[in-house]
Order: C-alpha cells, then structure tokens, then sequence
C-alpha cells in the first residue's frame, strides 16, 4: 500500500518533469497533465476506502542531529484530504485544458498544476514534518508560479511575488515551530510527536504550536497574513479555484487537525487560533460585501470560510473543521470554476460588467447557485452540514469561556454577512439587466472540458453533506439559516429597488473601508514595506561610504602617508644627511634609555 | 711578551686573493691591450674567469667542511679572518651574484663610453671586500672590508663621466656613504675605549671589567657602529640616498648596490650584533624591530606611487631590507632567517635588474624606464615579460614565486615564534602595500600597449640573457626546493 | 601514511600543471585548438576526481583516504601531505567540475582576447584551488590559498569589464591581507604545537594549545578566512570583482574561492582550536547573521545583476558561517552543505548572468528593461530556476544548508549561549525572507512585464554549449535538493569525528 | 691626563665636523668637514690606545687605515666633485637635484593612463 500512496505522490510529479521537458505539443501536455492526476486520484480514493492506516519509511537522513525520516504515513485524515486535493486537481487540469488551451505557455501552467498536486499530496502523507516542509514551500513555489502566469502584467507578477514572500514569513515561523517540537520530541516525525506531546513542557508546546500557526496563518490566508490571498486572484481563474480556494489554503488547517492532539494541548495557542480566526471570517466577510471583482468576492469569502474552520480548531473540533475543509474544498471550487466559466463569457472580472447571465448560461447558473447555497449553509447543500458541525463545536466551546462567546458571536455574525455578500454576488451576476459587453465572440456556457468538471463538482457541493452521518444539531442549525436568510434577505430587498445598483450601497460610508480590506494593505505597505526598502537604500549607502570606504580610505591614507614621504625625497644630499643624523640621534637615545 | 707574528692560512684567504690577484691582471690588461671591442670582451671574460675562480676555491673551501681561521693572536686567542659557515654563505652569495652584475656589465660596457679596465677592476675590489667582511672578525678589518666595498662603488656610479646625473648620483652617495662611515668609525673607537679591544671574539668579555661599561657608553657606541651597516642596507633613516643614486646610476652598479652591497651590511650587521654580541639582545632587538618596521613601512610607501622603474626597485628593495632585519628584531635567533629571506631576496631582485637592464637596453632612449614603457611587453618579448612577472611575483611573495613566500613564511614564523606579533603584524600590512606596486608593475607587463606607441625594438643581449636566465633557474629551484637555502641558513650552522 | 592510490590526488594537480606547462609548448595555437585544449585538459583533470570519488570508501567516509604524505621542506616543517575524506571530496570533485564546464563555457564564447593566457590562468587557478581542499599540511594549504591569487587577479585585469584594475587590485590586496592573517595565525599554531599536520593536529583536538593562544589563533585564521568568505564586514572586494570579473572568472570565484575560506574552517579553525572557536563562535554566529541580513538588504537596492548575485553570495555565506558558529555537527554538516550548493546555484547564477550581459551588453537591471521570459523564454526559465534556488526552495540544494544551519542555531553546541543563537536563528529566518523577497523582485523586474526598450544585440536563446555547460549543474542542484543524503552521508561520519572527543 | 679631556676634544671636532656636513653648501667644505669627523675618531682611538694600554696597539693601528682610508675618501670625493664640476658647472649641493622624487602631476601620468586604459580596452 505505501508503493500507492508513493506513487500517488510521484506520478504527477513525473508528469511535471514530463510536461516541462517533453515534446513541444499541447496534447502532449495535457495528457500528462490529466492522466497522472486522474490516477493519483484513483489511488487517492483507494488509500481513503482502505481505510487502513499505511506508513513506511524509505531511508532516514543522518543531519548530525535529530534525522530526518524521509517517509509517507496516510492517516484517515490524510487520505480524505488526499482524495480531496487530487480531485480538485483533476478537475482542474480537465477544466484547463479547455480553459486554456489557447494559451501559448499551456505547458508549463499545467506541468506547475501538476507539480502543486505532487506536492499537497507530500504535505498531506508526510510522515516527517521537514518532508512535509519541503511540501508545504513547494506548493508556495507552484502557488507563485502560477499566480504570475501572466507575467507581461506587472500586476500579476507583483501579486505572486506578494503572495510568496507572505507566506514564506509564515513560513519561516512554521519551520521554527517545527524545530521546537521536533527538539521537543526528539524526532521530527509527526507519530512520535503526537505521541510525546505530554513530555514537553507546557511552554514548548504553546511555542511550538504558535510557530506552526504563523505557517498556517500564512497558507491558510488567516488573519493577519491573509492580505497576499485576494491578490492571488490575479492568476488564472482555475488556478484560483484550486490552490486559492479548495487545496492549497487548506493545508494550513489541515497541518493543525494532523497536528490537533499537540494543538489540543496547548489552550493558549487554540485561543490565539480563535481570535485570529473571529477576526479573520467576519473582517473576510465584511470586505467581501463591498467587492466588485467576482474573484475577489470568492477569495474572501474563503478568507472567512477557512477561518470559520479555524475556529472549529480552536473550539477543539478538528473533525468538523476537516467536514467544512472538505465541502469547502468542493463548494469553493465549483464556485470558482464557475466564476471562470462566467470570465470566459463576458471577459471581465467586474460584476458591474455581468448581469442576466442565468438566461445565457443556464448550467451555471445552476450549478454556481448550487455553490452560493452551499456557501450560505442553506440546506440541503453540503455547506448546510459542516458549517453547521462548526458553529455547534463553537457553541459548545462558548459555554467555556467569555472569550469564546465572543467568538461564537462572531461567527454567527460572519453567517449573516455570507448570507448578505452571496446573495449580492449572485444576483448581481445572474440577474438584472445584461450588461453589455464589448466581446461577445464567445457564444453559449463554454467548452465541455470546462463544463463537465463543474458538472461533476456540483454534485459533491450539493450531497457531500449527506456522506458524514451525523444529524444537524437543531439550535444552531436554525439560528445560521435564519441568520443567513437575514442577510440574503436585507440584500434582496435593497437589490429590489434598483436592480442595476450595487446593493453594497446600503454600506454607506463603510463600503470604501470594506472594499479597501480595511487597508491592511496600506499599514503592512506603511510598517513593513517601505521601511524595508528605505533600510535597503541605506545598507547599500552605508557599504559604499562606510564599509567600502574604510577600505578605500586605509587605501587613501597609504596614499596621503607616501606624498608626505616623497616630499622629504627632494634630492638634496644634505637634507637627506640631515634626516640620517636626526633618526640615528633618536636611535642613540633611544638605546642609551633601554640599556 | 709573547710573539705576535702571525702565519697565514693561504687556503682561507684565496677566494679574495684570486679576486684581488685577477683585478690587478684585469688593470695590466687594460693597460697594454689596445682598445676595441674585442678587448672589452676578453676583459669582461677575465673578470668572469676570475669570479668563478674564487668561487670554486671557496666551494672548495666548503666541501672541506672545517672552519679556517687566520690572523689569529694569542692569548686569548682571536682570529682576525675566519671562513666558517656563514662566511661562506655571504661570500658565495656576493659571488654569484657578482657573476650575474659582470653578465650585466658587460652589456652596459658595449657602448664603450666607460673606461672598461677601470670598471672591472672597481668591480673586483668590491667584491674583495664583499667577500672579506664576512669572514672578518675584528672591527679594524670589518672597516676597512666595508670601505673596500663602499669606495669602488662611488667610482663604479661616477664613471658614467658624460652623464650629470651619474656624477650626482656619485655625490649623494659619497657623501651620505663617508658620513655614515665617520659614525660607524666613532662608534668603533669608542666601543675600542669601552672594551679595550678591536677583536669581535673579545668585545663581550672585554666589557665586563671595564668601569665605562656600566654607562651608557656601550650601547650608543653599538648604534653608531651598526649605522654603517645600517647605511649599505638602506634602512631607515638612512635610506634616503637609495632611489637617487640607483637611478643616476647604471644598472649594474644599482644590482650591485641592492644585492652584493646589501649583503655586505647585512653580514656586518649579523657579525656585530649576533656573532660578537657585546651587549645582550634585550637592548638592540627592540631598536632592530622599529627599525624593521619603519624601513619596511618607509620603503613601501614611497615605492608606492612610482613611476619610474629603477626607483620603485629601490623603494622596494629597501623595503625588502626591512623584511630581512624584521627576524633580528625577534632575537638573535632569527638570524637564520635572515640569512635565509637574503638568499631568496638576491636571486629575485638580481633577476628583476637583470630583466629592467635587457629592456631598457632594448630602447636605449629609455634610463630603465617608467612603468608604462612597460606596457605589453608580454607581446614585444615573452620571455623577458614572464621573466620579470615572475620576478616581480616573487618579491611581492605571492605564488607562483613560491621562493618569495617562502622567504616571507620563514621570517613570519621567526616573528610568531618570537612573539613580536605587533611587527608581524605591520609586516603582514607592508606585503599587501608591496603587493600593490608589484601587482601595477606586472599588470602593466600584460596589458596591450597605448595604441599610437612606437613600435619597441625586442630585447635583445646574449649577456644579460644568460644573467637573467641564472636569476631565473636560482629562484625557480629555491621555488621548488627551498630546503636548499634553509639548509644553508639555518640556525644550528650559524652558531 | 602513503597509500597507493596517494597518485589521485596528485594527478588531480600534475594533470593541469602539466596542461598550464604545455601551452608555453604550443607554437601559435589556433583559437579552436586552444578551445579544445582546454576542454581536453580540464576534462582530464575531470578523470581523477572522478576516480576519486569512485573509490571512496564511503563506509569510512570520515577517514583520510588516498593520502600522499612526503616531505618537502624541512627547514619549515612543511610536507606535501594531500588526501581527501568526506569534507574535502565533495569540493574536490566540484571543483574539478567547475572548472571543466567554465572551459565548456569558453568553447562557444566567441572573441575571448588572449585565449591562451585565459586558459593558462584558469589552470593555473584550477591548481590551488584543487591544492587547497587537497593540502593536508598547514603551510601546503596556505601555499594553494595563495596561488589562486595571481591567476585570479590576471582573470579580473585583463579580461573584465570597464572597471576591472581598481576591482582587481582591490580584490588581490583585500585578500592577501587577508591571507597573511590567516599564515600569522597558522605559525602561532605551529609555534605552540611545532607541528603542520592538519590530521595530527585536528585529532589532538585542540590539546596542547593553551585557550588563550587558542582565541588569538582562532581569531587570526577565522578573520583571514573570513576575508575570502566573504563575512561581512570584509566583504567589499567581491561585489567588485564579481561585476568586473568575466563570467568564467565570477563563476570560479563564486563557485569555488569563496568555499576555501569556509573549507578553512571546517578543516583548520575549528578541529585544531576548539577552545578557540568555542569562544568566538558567538561572534562569528553575529556577524554571520548580520552578514545574511545586511547582504540579502544591500541585493534589495541593486541595480547591477552580476552585483546583486555577488551580494547575495555574502548572504548565503552568512548561512554557511553560521552553521559553523553553532560548533553543532548539524552546523558543520549545514555548512558543507551550503558550500556546495551555493557553489553550484551561484555558479549557475552568474553563467546566466553572464550569458545575460553578452545578449543585451549590460547586466543593469533597470536598463534590460523585463520581459526575459517573453524574448528568451529559456534563459529567462533558468535564471527563475536559479533564483529559486538560490533563495533556498525546499527540493533544491540551496535549502536543505539554510534549514540545518537554523535547526544547528536552535540548539548550539552546549557552552554556547543558547538564547543569543535562537536570537541568531531568528535573525536567519528573516534573512531567508528577504533572500526570497530581493530574488523575486529581481525576476519580476527582469524576466516578467512587458520587452523594455533595449533590444538584445543577440537574440538567440540559450545556446548548445551553453547548455553543456549549464545543465550539469541543473541537475546536481535537483539532485542534491532531492536527494540530500547523497552529500549528508559523505559530511556527517567526517564532521562527527571532526568535532568528537567533545 | 683623564681620558675625559681628550674624549670631549674629539666629542666637539665630530659636531663641527657633523656642523659643516649640515650647513655648508660648497661640496669641497663639505669634504673637509667629513675630514674632521674622521680626525677626531683618530684623536679618540690614540686616547684610548694609551688610556688603555693596549698590547696591540690596536687603537693606533686603526687610526692608520683611518688616516688611509680618509685619504681615499678625499681622493675619490675629489674627484667626484670634478665631475660634477664639468658636467654641471657648480658643486652647490643643493643645487645637486636633478635626481629627487618626480612632481606628483609629472608621477600622476601614470595613474591618469592606467585609469584610461582601463577604459578604452
């Protein structure tokens, strides 16, 4: 079984090398981007229906310290995350094939698809948290890749230099926190970590554990490293389902539930978690409600979503947080491809350029309103289930504590504002007048390559739900439909009104601050950026005049000392006498005083 | 009273007796030959044989292997004239390298403006007393040993009668030359006041007894005798004639000065201060690590920003001086380190001149020239080019002129083993400024030639070929075998 | 102790002496002749470090193999003792490839001037280099430190760019002070102990040596290797060099000079004084991360490409240092490491530089404009490459050295001030951040956006023997980022036994 | 007599001698000062020759090769001068300057060309 989950990793990893250096043709490539997907999802599904645990180690890497177990360890967790990050990834290497076909750099966007999927699934089975690392920065590496695909666009290219250095500061916490528990531990594996906990000091773990949370702040997009996420948006659309939305920022959350005994130990760090995590779903909300990008709608919405599971983490619910990780996973994508279907047509981002599209793409429609339910929690799409799984572990968690009623409260709040941000989303998208657009060439919903994924993505989003056999918990499961009905309801009706403005007007003077993110950008621009390159500017400065110039100085000085020594040098014998005497007199003295 | 009739060793004085005996054949030559070119030629000949000659008496005098000594009074016993190792050492090396200054001479003396019976005949009186005041062992002979090597050079610097600058040179010389000698010689007789004997073997025990040693008579009496030694090896304070008088000078008297000269002071100063030590080391060692320090410093810093070639060789060898006092300014001990940085120092500095000299024969418009006459000579004459790259690599003690830096490791390792790091450490500074001027230098010989420049006629001189060539193989073998100049320098052997 | 395969390691410097010794032979070679001649010697000299690393014994990676052990000056106690263990190999057979490929590299380059003497003094080069991860003797070792210098000087004056004689002067004068440091501090080792031998020495760890002479030594070999490093503060030669020096010559420089001043360490600073290293280890660790820092800012604000990967060279050395400051086997192994990836990721990073500022005549960023991927995909694909991992991507050799360079820093060696090396660690971390941040930027400004205005005067993308050249280290980069163990199980038994006994 | 007296006679004839090396511009009354240096070392070896008692005589030997080699020294310094005096037309010491370190703008050629050179290649 581990020659499964082995090759599961390798395959499309070698379809990444093969789709880099093979035959110059699109076929080429996109045969050897979609079968090794489809077959490491295969396996994927087979390691999740065993069931069975299987691990195995292939060599240990003697560093001179604590060694390094170059292995693969499929848990339950791991294999269901597995079959979610490999079929997400053979959706979107189908739905890019028709997506983006035409591009003339298909290859290499395929072969990084390709390569991120090799390297989840690495994250995902690693037995060892320095193999999980190599993982975890690779997928940064794909993720940056991919953003800047379209690198003729400033924009892009300075969105995945942005996103890549956020998370990176993540990770170099992440990594730190590795050290920690693993010298904690004795043993970077993740077993023995998860069974050695209770040695460690109380304060090892809660280091350890927050280290590892700047890491998954900065994959997961959690407040406050969250800012790269919505400028991720600038790569193409299917890029922005997958590793944006379903797979990538899932890693985060996932690393705590494998990690989650050692997480559940350490209550200082799960509180830290939960304030993060309030922070991030309503503030994600809150922005998404004044956005006009479609993407950037979806990308804070995800934000909000994943911070909702972060606060099923911290309300020591790991398995509900994997529940919504999953049918996020499924939901979000589909909306995602969705969104891109809808891109493909009017050519725009902007919801200000769509409207009426439910009569010209009908399978959208249906199928993105599939999604928009799901990501209200509007029963009975998948949404409805593990949002609910969530907020229940939150509510439970509420009774423990003052601060975690705030969280709760929030949470409840964030259900409203979805509810208000989908609907606006949603209607703005399908319904109103059809705006007109400039290019119309593309005629019906799209090709088939991009239509069947979406197809065949609605149906998780919708019933996945109903895989997990735990009945809704009643309380909780009204009160977030009706908060969501709420929201989508105050929506509706200022729509109502004028079908052609943007409900976000009801904001009023809030909507600038929403849509600006509440200038995140702007303060870690104003604290971090500017001073970094001002200190850039004066390290360079100083090199020159201070340390290059000791150098060039002493340089000088032998300079400035030889003139004045060539000056006594004028030619005259006498002066030279002169200096002759005048030296061996204080030689003469010079001896008298030490003998 | 006891007899003080000497007997003489006639074995252990031939070498200067030969060199004496062929001086005198070289005037009679002169004297009766006629005039002409080919006689220039036989004369220059004859030197040579005569050189060699002395050579193979005091290889001679080596493979006997026993210290000979004469002149010697009785009770107590002490020898005026004593050939032992380091006798050898010196006088072979004032030998050979008056092979190669004679090579040089010879092509110097083609011109036929310079009176060519008297330059030779100069040239072996110098190398008499270049030969004798190693093996001279009591202060009278040591004086008149190094008046020996002093006089003849002013004549040698002076013969160039056409030229001013010859004559000038011949001035600063002369007259910085006879003032260090009126020191040196108030020294000895005060020093002969204070101990009551001229003999070096004598001077310490002569000391002991003597009222006036217990002033501070002594030891000034020791500065002013080490100055005229301190004057032939150009250190400071009294360096300031080098540059002047090399470059007024022809090139063979400037080699002969930076080597054969050298050597001689540096002889003397060994003999006095190490030999003979009348005064314990804790008194000149320090004196002898300033001076080190500020010769070195000095001599770098003006050959620094030189233009002109033969005044950076002089800069430089004077800095170079302050390279071979530096192991004395660590002791006593660290004689054999000197003895061992002069051996390698000679070969690369002969071989520098002898390069400088096979160039600016080549354009006689050119006095040895500035460094930009320099400039793509790797493409006018190669092997001259490398010849003196390598020279000039070696000087500067960098690889591939491994005999440099084993020189500079031997004397380092003097010093760190003394524990004078703060010299080694103004040392370590003063290699990288030498490194400087060498590094332009040799730069200079690869980079293409200004355009516009005449074309240089290629050097040419059989003479000065061969001279170059004996520099070379020298510091090539002490590159690959540096064993054999420690051998001949180490310590035990100088005892 | 000679054993018979001793001949290898002197093959490895008989092979290009006697090729530098051939050219004078050569009457008026052609240029094809003399590109071949190179090739045909470098690759020679390829065929023992080959050998070499073939007949290592592995299972005893720790021990002295292939050991030459005569005498050759007495007078100075200094032997021609030569060997490898599993320290020394990797950098042998690195460099013996480095040199190689620059040689496959020149066979394309077109109106190389004096070809002759270029490849004279890269052989010339490719001897102390070789000598000094060879030279088991401490004077051996400092003669093949000195012996790069003229050559390498001669590289930079005569075949670099519009400033090369100030950079090369610079270069030769900052590093012999450099050098003639390190040889004080070599003979205070000597004077103390009276022996040379590196094995000997190394073995008595430190016995003998009083602590006080220890420090002293330890702080004049480490500031003359240090100079070589390049650690900061003294680093200022090498931006220089490097952006005047030609591509062949910044690739040697960076790919193997830099690593004989850390070798130094490995080998000498800190087996033979251990007491001294324990007590400026913190100082080293300090300046090592101010260096990672200081670098990674000073390549934020560069213009010149060839001057930021010079900048970035202090950094990564700076990771390198601070593996050996942690005095941890982790440490020492993250160093080795680093060595050899930075030698193969800088290499690479500067022929691409090199090819770069052929195409478009200038390396300066702003003026080639962007838009690499779009004119020359392939170059522009393999400078993103490099970059990343330069910037240390897991899977690509440039990490794994940083990552066990920050994991030696969490636990120094015991002695060592724990807090202050977590500070260090710390430091490092946010050292790795902006290597990553001033990389990207410089693809994003050079490889991305729309083609600047400046045209390059060739426009062919990456050509055969560039590809010859390049690919190579293509691969050991992949292979040593995948496979870290292929270097670790050679370091690891060589540096436990380097520091046991502690 | 002490050998103080005749000690401090030679003290002063040195510095005269080493007053006129100094002061004296006229190569000639240079010469003859430097006679007085090595007078009054002559003066101080008889002193002590006698003040000692030397067996050997060695005080007195050496003060003739000093007389010998001052008389050489006289002999070729003349002649020296000679020659100076043809070439030049003065034995003004300090007229003697044609050789000395070289201005710096005439030594600034050098760098100023190596700097352009640099560039040119």
């Amino acid at each position: 079984m581990i020659v499964v989950a082995a090759l599961a990793v390798l395959l499309p990893f070698l379809g990444a090398v093969g789709g880099l250096l093979g035959p110059r043709s699109v076929r080429w490539a996109a045969w050897v981007a979609v079968v090794p997907a489809a077959v490491s999802a295969v396996l994927a599904a087979w390691l999740a229906i065993g069931r069975a645990r299987v691990s195995g180690t292939l060599t240990l890497i003697e560093t001179g310290s604590l060694p390094i177990s170059v292995g693969l360890d499929v848990t339950e967790l791991s294999a269901l995350t597995g079959v979610l990050a490999t079929v997400v990834a053979l959706a979107v290497q189908v739905y890019s094939v028709g997506y983006m076909r035409y591009e003339r750099r298909y290859r290499s966007y395929s072969a990084f698809i390709s390569l991120f999927t090799s390297a989840m699934l690495l994250v995902v089975y690693a037995a060892d948290l320095i193999v999980l690392y190599v993982g975890w920065e690779i997928m940064g590496l794909c993720s940056y890749l991919l953003i800047g695909h379209w690198w003729e666009d400033r924009a892009n290219s300075r969105a995945a230099v942005k996103a890549f250095l956020v998370t990176r500061l993540g990770d170099v916490g992440f990594l730190f926190g590795i050290f920690v528990l693993g010298f904690g531990a004795g043993s970077f594996r993740i077993d023995d970590i998860i069974t050695r906990f209770p040695e460690m000091s109380p304060a090892t773990l809660t280091v350890g554990t927050l280290l590892l949370l700047a890491g998954v702040a900065g994959k997961s997009a959690q407040a406050p490293l969250h800012t790269w996420l919505p400028d991720a948006m600038a790569g193409p659309t299917p890029i922005s389902a997958l590793i944006h939305a379903a797979t990538m920022v899932a890693a985060g959350i996932f690393v705590v539930a494998r990690l989650f005994p050692v997480f559940a130990a350490a209550p200082g760090t799960l509180t830290v978690l939960g304030a993060m995590a309030a922070l991030g779903m309503l503030g994600a909300a809150l922005a998404a409600l004044a956005q006009d990008d479609l993407k950037r709608v979806l990308a804070y919405s995800t934000i909000s979503q994943l911070a909702i599971m972060a606060g099923a983490l911290a309300a020591r619910d790991a398995d509900a947080a994997i529940f919504h990780l999953l049918t996020h996973g499924a939901f979000k994508a589909l909306l995602f491809l969705c969104a891109g279907l809808v891109i493909h047509r009017v050519a725009t981002n902007l919801m200000s350029g769509m409207g009426g599209l439910r009569r010209v793409m009908p399978i959208t429609f249906a199928t993105m309103t599939v999604g928009f339910a799901a990501l209200m929690g509007l029963p009975p799409a998948s949404g409805f289930f593990s949002k609910d799984a969530a907020l229940a572990a939150m509510g439970e968690a509420a009774r423990g504590g003052v601060l975690n009623t705030i969280f709760y409260g929030t949470a409840l709040l964030t259900v409203a504002v979805t509810g208000a941000y989908a609907t606006r989303a949603w209607l703005r998208t399908f319904f109103g007048p059809p705006a007109v657009t400039a290019d119309d060439h593309h005629t019906g919903e799209g090709p088939a390559t991009m239509l069947w994924p979406v197809v065949v993505l609605a149906v998780p989003a919708l019933l996945l739900g109903f895989a997990v056999l735990t009945p809704p918990h009643l309380g909780t499961a009204v009160l977030s439909v009706a908060l969501s009905l709420l929201g989508a309801g105050v929506v509706y009706a200022v729509w109502r009104r004028d079908r052609v403005r943007d409900p976000a007007r009801l904001l009023g003077p809030l909507r600038v601050p929403f849509e600006r993110a509440f200038y995140v950008d702007t303060v870690y621009s104003t604290l971090f950026v500017r001073p970094v390159w001002a200190l850039a500017r004066l390290v360079v400065r100083t090199d020159d005049t201070v340390v290059d110039g000791a150098v060039r100085g002493s340089g000088r000085t032998a300079q400035g000392m030889s003139g004045l020594l060539r000056f006594a040098q004028n030619g005259n014998a006498q002066v030279y006498v002169s200096g002759l005497l005048a030296g061996l007199l204080v030689i003469v003295i010079g001896a008298v005083v030490l003998g | 009273m006891t007899s003080v009739i000497q007997s003489i060793d006639y074995f252990a004085i031939a070498p200067p007796l030969a060199l004496a005996l062929t001086a005198c054949v070289v005037l009679l030559l002169d004297a009766f030959l006629p005039r002409g070119p080919r006689v220039r030629g036989t004369l220059g000949l004859v030197t040579l044989a005569g050189v060699l000659a002395a050579l193979a008496l005091l290889v001679a005098q080596a493979v006997r292997g026993q210290t000979l000594a004469t002149f010697c009074v009785p009770a107590p016993v002490a020898c005026s004239y004593v050939v032992d190792h380091i006798t050898l050492i010196f006088a072979g090396l004032a030998l050979v390298a008056g092979v190669v200054v004679i090579l040089l001479s010879m092509e110097e003396l083609a011109g036929g403006e310079i009176p060519v019976g008297e330059w030779y005949f100069l040239l072996l009186c110098t190398l008499v007393g270049a030969i004798t005041l190693p093996a001279s062992r009591d202060l009278v002979m040591l004086v008149v040993a190094l008046e020996l090597v002093s006089l003849p050079v002013f004549v040698l610097t002076a013969l160039r009668r056409y030229d001013g600058r010859a004559s000038e040179a011949a001035v600063k010389l002369f007259l910085v030359s006879v003032v260090s000698t009126a020191i040196m010689l108030f020294g000895v007789s005060l020093m002969y006041g204070v101990s009551g004997t001229l003999h070096l073997a004598g001077l310490q025990q002569g000391l002991v007894g003597n009222p006036l040693a217990q002033t501070a008579v002594p030891s000034a009496a020791l500065v002013l005798i080490i100055a005229g030694f301190a004057f032939k090896v150009a250190a400071v304070p009294f360096h300031s004639w080098a540059a002047d008088v090399y470059e007024g000078a022809s090139l063979p008297v400037a080699a002969l000065l930076s080597v054969i000269s050298k050597a001689a002071g540096f002889a003397g100063l060994i003999l006095v201060l190490v030999v003979a030590q009348p005064l314990t080391s804790g008194i000149w060692v320090p004196l002898v690590a300033v001076i080190a320090a500020l010769t070195m410093t000095v001599g770098n810093l003006l050959a620094m920003r030189q233009a002109h070639a033969v005044r950076l060789l002089a800069w430089s060898s004077v800095a170079q001086s302050g390279y071979i006092l530096a192991p004395l300014g660590a002791g006593p001990d660290g004689a054999g380190a000197a003895v061992v940085y002069l051996v390698f120092y000679a070969a690369m500095n002969l071989g520098a001149f002898a390069v400088v000299m096979l160039v600016s024969r080549a354009d006689s418009r050119l006095g040895g020239g500035t460094l930009q006459d320099y400039r793509g000579l790797i493409f006018r004459s190669p092997a001259a080019a490398l010849a003196l790259a390598f020279f000039l690599v070696c000087l500067a003690g960098l690889p591939p002129g491994l005999a440099g830096l084993f020189a500079k490791v031997a004397v380092f390792r003097e010093l760190v083993d003394g524990g004078v790091a703060w010299l080694a450490i103004v040392m370590a500074i003063n290699t990288v400024v030498g490194l400087y001027y060498y590094a332009t230098w040799t730069a200079a010989l690869f980079s293409p030639a200004p355009s516009g420049a005449p074309e240089l006629p290629r050097a040419r001189s059989a003479q000065v070929a061969v001279g170059v060539a004996i520099a070379v193989v020298a510091t090539v073998v002490f590159s690959v075998s540096p064993q054999l100049v420690f051998d001949v320098g180490s310590l035990s052997a100088l005892g | 102790m000679t054993t018979w395969t001793g001949w290898l390691t002197v093959a490895l410097l008989v092979i290009p002496t006697l090729g530098a010794a051939g050219l004078f032979v050569l009457h008026k070679p052609t240029e094809s002749a003399l590109k071949a001649y190179g090739v045909i010697v470098s690759g020679a000299a390829l065929l023992p470090a080959a050998a070499l690393a073939l007949t290592f014994d592995y299972g005893d990676a720790a021990a002295i193999q292939h050991e030459l052990n005569a005498p050759w000056i007495p007078g100075l106690d200094l032997r021609f003792h030569l060997g490898v263990d599993g320290i020394s190999l990797p950098l042998v057979v690195l460099t013996a490839l480095l040199t190689f490929l620059c040689f496959v590299y020149l066979l394309g380059a077109r109106a190389v001037g004096r070809r002759r003497e270029l490849v004279f003094a890269l052989l010339v080069l490719d001897i102390g280099m070789i000598g000094t991860f060879l030279a088991l003797d401490l004077l051996l070792f400092f003669v093949f430190f000195e012996v790069v210098l003229i050559p390498m000087y001669f590289v930079i004056a005569i075949w670099g760019g519009p400033r090369r004689r100030a950079a090369a002067v610079k270069f030769i004068l900052y590093t012999l002070l450099g050098s003639v440091v390190l040889l004080l501090g070599l003979l205070l080792i000597w004077s103390q102990t009276g022996t040379l031998d590196i094995v000997a020495l190394a073995g008595a760890h430190g016995a003998g040596l009083p602590r006080g002479v220890q420090i002293v030594a330890f702080i004049a070999v480490g500031v003359g290797l240090a100079v070589k490093t390049p650690m900061w503060p003294l680093h200022t030669w090498l931006p220089d060099a490097h952006t005047e020096a030609p591509t062949v010559g910044s690739v040697l420089l960076a790919g193997v000079l830099l690593k004989m001043g850390t070798y130094g360490f490995a080998r000498i600073a800190i087996p033979v004084l251990p007491d001294g290293a324990h007590a400026v280890a913190p100082w080293l660790g300090a300046f090592a991360v101010v260096g990672i820092v200081y670098g990674a800012l000073a390549c934020l604000a560069q213009r010149d490409l060839k001057r930021m990967i010079a900048y970035s060279s202090v950094g990564h050395m700076g990771f390198v240092l601070l593996g050996f400051a942690t005095l941890t086997p982790v440490g020492i192994n993250a160093a080795l490491f680093g060595n050899i990836a930075h030698g193969l990721i800088t290499g690479l990073l500067f022929f691409l530089a090199g090819a770069i500022k052929d195409r478009y005549g200038t390396a300066d960023m702003s003026a080639l404009g962007g838009g690499m991927l779009g004119r020359l995909p392939y170059l522009g694909s393999l400078l993103t490459f490099a970059c990343i991992a330069s910037l240390g991507l897991p899977g690509l050799a440039g990490f794994w050295g940083e990552m066990l360079a920050l994991l030696g820093a969490f636990q120094p060696a015991p002695g060592l001030s724990r807090p202050l090396f977590l500070v260090f660690m710390a430091v490092g971390g946010l050292g790795t951040l902006l290597t990553a941040a001033y990389f990207l930027v410089m693809l994003s400004r050079v490889t991305h956006g729309s083609p600047g205005p400046l045209v390059p005067t060739d426009g062919t993308d990456v050509r055969k023997y560039e590809y010859s050249a390049w690919v190579p280290l293509v691969l050991l980069i992949l292979l040593f980022g995948l496979w870290p163990k292929a270097l670790l199980s050679i370091t690891d038994p060589a540096v436990q036994t380097l520091l046991g006994a502690r | 007599m002490h050998i103080l007296y005749p000690v401090v006679v030679s003290v002063l004839l040195f510095s005269i001698g080493i007053y006129g090396v100094l002061a004296r511009r006229n190569t000639i009354l240079v010469l003859m000062s430097v006679e007085l240096m090595l007078n009054a070392v002559n003066l101080n070896l008889i002193a002590f020759n006698v003040w000692l008692e030397d067996r050997l005589l060695g005080g007195q030997v050496l003060s003739l090769f000093v007389i010998v080699i001052a008389a050489a020294e006289l002999g070729v310094g003349l002649a020296i001068v000679l020659a100076v005096f043809r070439n030049r037309r003065t034995v003004d010491l300090d007229r003697l300057r044609d050789l000395s370190e070289p201005e710096p703008e005439h030594e600034g050629r050098g760098d100023g060309a190596a700097a352009k050179e640099g560039v040119g290649r």
